[in-house]
């Protein structure tokens, strides 16, 4: 049992850190707080697949040695090095998490302008209410069913704002 | 928006480092070959570099080095480098994105010529990167005098 | 690899990460982030992932945060939760 | 030290109004054959540019120069490979990277005194170790007592630095040492925050300040501007 | 809501915990993830490529599709930071006002 937990710490580490994000994405209302738990549940997959990659007892890093000596495949010792290849996954894995982190940020300042808060209930508040919305943008119509009101409000704020 | 910083410790020593900061980011670009790094690394120090000068000359200098537009054009400059070494080497004969086959062109062996056309991949990366990164982070610390502005 | 060292890193990311969304002021939120990030790039070092270890410093660490404090600066800097 | 120098300083400046007296009877004996009340003015706008030749800065070329050096040297230092192939790359880089911040590494330097200012920085670290290591043992030994004897204290004071990079390197230099900090830098006014009254009066006698002006030639500065008003009277008395 | 969160986000803790039952031990150099395709790359990499760093050569020889199409996600991002943010000067005009 106890060769089992030590021999699996890493699993408990990933899957650790992965509730944590998973927690701060359902739970939280601010949504700068959902994007940090976002960032946290990457990091934690992350993890899980470097941690797959690394070998046991003084592996070096995959950066062969005798570098210039020609075309000398036979002298690698394979079990002497890190596997690269989760490494090459995840390296453009962190470069497009930053990508999406963008984006959401972008996404998060058209709510804050559009709303002027960052709180997830606040906003639905004011979705429901539709008290945010300027006047000439609620279509008459549909004044009365708020899921109508809701989507058309959406369409007209992406006119708007777009 | 990012307006000029007032602190003097912290214009100087801004000015003093962002040489070497770019030299340091242009060095990881070309030595992905031999030691960490490459075109992801390289070219958000790079980004990195510009943000620093914006914070402490403001981001309006910042604009006459590097617009918006000069990013844009930048940015898809890097992936056209790399979809455009990629071609190459249809043309001439291989596979897509097989640099062997860039031995007849450059006078090597074609280890050789993988090696430089590794090379070129990651300066179109790094460029990419560098751009798009700038490109992000300038829209959004100017989000609101941009549109908000003629309002 | 070296088990204390290993154990005081885990121990640090918990810590950061529990922090990061506990905090209540955004902006101390944000650069605790940041410090996780920096920890985790410690962490996967001593897995022999240098070139990984080198990306998360520099961007995740850097831009990222850049990105977030610009969020943060553009928008409030109080959370509710 | 001091004594010498004060004397080179004093022999420096006595040899600069020596040819800046003779570069002015010349022009202004020109001046005085040519009657004409423009020439006169175009003349004595010469004898400015002639006196405040020593503060001229570097033309862009000069600073592309210096900065591709510097920077191939930074670059030979990281990449510890000297075949061909990187050296050329990293010539091109250094190249490119010097012609897109040619402005950034030399603002603000006058003409032909970089090497001075360099062998001078060097010899000015020695020092700020010692000083280093003093003001540790002090706030080390005042930390370590039962009852902690600590005066903090705000002091302010006027410097009389002009440049940017010496304000930086005094401010620095008065961060790294133990037991004061300089909070901020306000219109050439320093705000330092002190430990104790020693390293305070410490601060207040000025050794330091004197030796960055030394290393970044402010002195030097302050004998040219002086050479120009001597100048100027004698112009004056002249005509 | 905050109690509905944690118990969906403990059980899928515990699934995947489950999950891990069968999975290689830390560290294994015989786990199925390095016995594969790396140890080829590991082979191959100076006699192909001429380049000692095997993350390198994987990321944009071996590999380059990959990267490709993430240097393409990275300027679709950009584009799409840009498109969202940034305010339309010429076209449109008085409806957007």
């Amino acid at each position: 049992m106890n060769d089992f937990v030590l021999g699996h710490y890493n699993y408990w580490m990933f899957i650790g850190l992965m509730m944590i994000g998973f927690y701060a994405m359902m739970a939280k209302k601010n949504l700068i707080k959902k994007i940090i738990g976002m960032n946290i549940f990457q990091s934690a997959i992350i993890l899980f697949y470097i941690s797959t990659s690394a070998k046991r007892g003084g592996v070096s890093v995959p950066i062969l040695e005798h570098a210039a000596g020609g075309h000398g495949s036979h002298g690698v010792d394979v079990a002497h090095y890190a596997n690269p290849l989760p490494h090459v996954l995840m390296l453009t894995a962190i470069v497009v998490m930053v990508a999406t982190l963008g984006v959401a940020v972008a996404v998060t300042l058209l709510i804050y302008k559009r709303y002027k808060t960052i709180e997830e209930d606040e906003i639905l508040m004011k979705i429901k209410e539709g008290s945010s919305a300027p006047k000439e943008l609620v279509d008459v119509r549909s004044q009365k069913d708020s899921i109508k009101l809701r989507t058309n409000i959406e369409y007209r704020t992406r006119n708007v704002e777009l | 928006m990012i307006r000029e910083s007032q602190d003097v410790i912290v214009k100087t020593l801004a000015r003093l480092l962002v040489p070497f900061i770019v030299i340091y980011a242009l060095y990881v670009v070309m030595h992905g070959h031999h030691s960490p790094g490459g075109g992801f690394q390289g070219g958000v120090i790079l980004a990195a570099s510009f943000v620093l000068l914006a914070i402490s000359q403001g981001l309006d200098k910042i604009r006459q080095r590097l617009s918006e537009k000069t990013a844009g054009i930048l940015s898809s400059l890097g992936v056209l480098i790399y979809a455009g070494i990629g071609l190459l080497c249809l043309l001439l004969g291989g596979k897509y994105l097989d640099y062997g086959k860039l031995s007849k062109l450059l006078p090597v062996e074609p280890a050789q010529a993988r090696s430089l056309g590794i090379l070129g991949v990651e300066i179109g990366v790094a460029l990419a990167v560098m751009a798009v990164m700038c490109l992000i982070v300038f829209t959004i610390f100017s989000f609101d005098e941009d549109s908000g502005g003629d309002e | 690899m070296i088990i204390p060292f290993d154990i005081i890193l885990i121990l640090f990311i918990f810590i950061c990460a529990i922090a990061a969304i506990t905090v209540k002021d955004l902006l101390s939120a944000v650069m605790i982030l940041g410090a996780y990030s920096f920890f985790m790039c410690l962490l996967w070092t001593q897995m022999a992932a240098v070139d990984v270890a080198f990306t998360e410093a520099s961007v995740s660490a850097s831009i990222g945060t850049v990105l977030l404090i610009g969020a943060v600066y553009k928008t409030k800097r109080r959370s509710k939760d | 030290m001091e004594v010498t120098l004060l004397v080179e300083a004093t022999e420096n400046a006595f040899r600069i109004l020596g040819d800046a007296r003779k570069h002015a009877e010349g022009i202004i004996d020109s001046a005085l054959e040519l009657t004409s009340e423009e020439t006169r003015h175009h003349e004595a706008k010469r004898i400015q540019e002639i006196f405040t030749g020593a503060q001229k800065r570097k033309t862009a070329f000069q600073n592309f120069i210096g900065t591709a050096v510097i920077l191939y040297a930074f670059w030979v230092l990281l990449s510890g490979q000297f075949d061909a192939f990187h050296l050329t790359l990293g010539a091109i880089c250094c190249i490119v990277v010097a012609y897109l911040y040619h402005d950034l590494l030399f603002a603000n330097t006058r003409v032909g005194d970089m090497r001075v200012v360099a062998w001078r920085f060097i010899t000015y670290i020695p020092w700020l170790m010692v000083q280093i290591l003093m003001s540790n043992l002090h706030v080390a030994s005042l930390v370590l007592r039962r009852k902690m004897p600590i005066n903090p204290q705000v002091l302010t004071f006027k410097t009389k630095l002009e440049t940017d990079i010496s304000c930086v390197a005094l401010a620095n230099s008065i961060t790294l040492t133990p037991g004061t900090i300089t909070m901020d830098i306000r219109d050439g006014v320093f705000y330092v925050h002190a430990l104790s009254k020693k390293v305070a009066d410490e601060l207040q006698t000025g050794a330091m300040e004197d030796r960055v002006a030394h290393i970044f030639m402010e002195a030097d500065h302050l004998y040219v501007q002086d050479v120009l008003d001597a100048a100027n009277i004698y112009a004056a008395l002249r005509t | 809501m905050k109690i509905f969160s944690l118990i969906s986000a403990v059980v899928v803790g515990v699934a995947l915990i489950y999950g891990t039952m069968d999975m290689p031990e830390w560290g294994d150099p015989n786990s199925p993830a390095s016995t594969h395709v790396s140890p080829y790359y590991l082979e191959h990499s100076i006699e192909h490529a001429a380049t000692p760093n095997v993350v390198t050569t994987v990321l944009a020889d071996y590999r380059g599709y990959d990267t490709l199409g993430e240097t393409t996600v990275i300027f679709t991002a950009g584009i799409a930071v840009v498109l969202l943010l940034r305010k339309r000067r010429k076209t449109g005009g008085e409806d957007d006002e």
